[in-house]
């Protein structure tokens, strides 16, 4: 009944945390795990979002059990 | 088609002859590969230092998946990805893909092809260290 | 920016490392480089021989100028060609070129530049062994 | 007040030598080198031209001194 919430990079920082569980029974979206998360802190506008290691939109639905991931514009290679 | 992250500085050019000593010889014609590595100057700044951060689990997922789906689509020989994270300075590889096929023009188009997903797509984040402090790199995307 | 004709078997990747190391550390951000290797089969037979015949002056001259304008044409930091010549077999190296840049698109163009107008236009013809003996090598447009 | 000519690869098996030296009063053009020094053989349609390691068409004039060849279209890289 948990969903790991993990933030990377600039949104780690922004957000003061690397990661944080959250109750799933309190969220339906990811959008909502931001909410609880980070206790409603602003949401940069370029953020990107992830479940399970996918690419996913922010009102996509996320189940229980499922890592779900925040982190800015990636700059790689 | 390994897709590795690499934590200490690698010389690409090794790791691109031995990966080539695993593959059946004669059965390609071309190989393409492109290597990145750390300038010592960004933005009009001088950089010297620079930490790549990156999600563990989502980039080992998806470099394996876009080695995979590269190979299949230009129907490679072998793919080879890999990308350095931690503490990096000048001069210092970065980012190695790589591939082989018949012919050249697969070859080309597949390693480009690796670099551009890679670049917009994988989970790394540079940071880097300037002589005014630390800043989070922005990718130009006039800087290609 | 060396042209170089080579006589003798040749490891690429030690010359890219090798030449990589005359260039200023940190200067670069990006080497696309490219790596032609003989095949065992061509046109649906197997090829167990090569015979590359070249015009000596014209192709050291050829390939002298052609790294020049690659160089002036992309703003390179350099560029490298290697060519063999002679007899070659399976999966030796036949032919290396190589661009390092400040970013990814000029090194991948002009890396691409090189080998596009050096099979185009460089003076060396492939002569194949094939169990049914000697054939000079037409290029079909369709294999690039 | 002499020309060499040269012939490379599958044009050199065609002529059947690898280089002539031609009297340069005799010829204006490419075209009157190849005739010259081969006495008139057949010329493969695709026959690629040089002059001093340069490309030239076949009606281009040739100076003394200079060195021309014949060959096939490039098969290298």
């Amino acid at each position: 009944m948990s969903i790991d919430v993990k933030f990377f990079a600039s949104l780690r920082e922004h957000v003061g945390t690397d990661s944080v569980t959250i109750d799933a029974g309190r969220v339906r979206t990811i959008h909502d795990c931001w909410q609880l998360a980070t206790q409603s802190a602003d949401l940069p506008d370029n953020t990107l979002c992830a479940i399970n290691m996918q690419y996913a939109k922010l009102d996509a639905a996320v189940e229980d059990g499922a890592e779900v991931a925040f982190f800015p514009p990636v700059t790689g290679g | 088609m390994p897709a590795t992250i690499v934590t200490h500085s690698f010389v690409p050019w090794q790791a691109l002859e031995q990966h080539q000593t695993t593959l059946p010889t004669g059965s390609f014609g071309a190989c393409a590969n492109f290597v990145g590595s750390m300038r010592d100057f960004n933005a009009g700044d001088e950089v010297s230092e620079m930490t790549l951060e990156h999600y563990p689990a989502m980039t080992q997922h998806y470099l394996d998946e876009l080695c995979g789906t590269t190979i299949a689509q230009w129907q490679l020989v072998d793919a080879l990805i890999m990308h350095r994270v931690g503490i990096i300075r000048p001069g210092e590889a970065i980012v190695l893909t790589a591939a082989w096929a018949a012919h050249r023009e697969a070859a080309f188009a597949a390693c480009r092809h690796l670099m551009e997903e890679l670049k917009s797509q994988a989970p790394f984040w540079k940071k880097e260290l300037t002589p005014t402090g630390e800043r989070w790199v922005h990718n130009a995307p006039s800087e290609k």
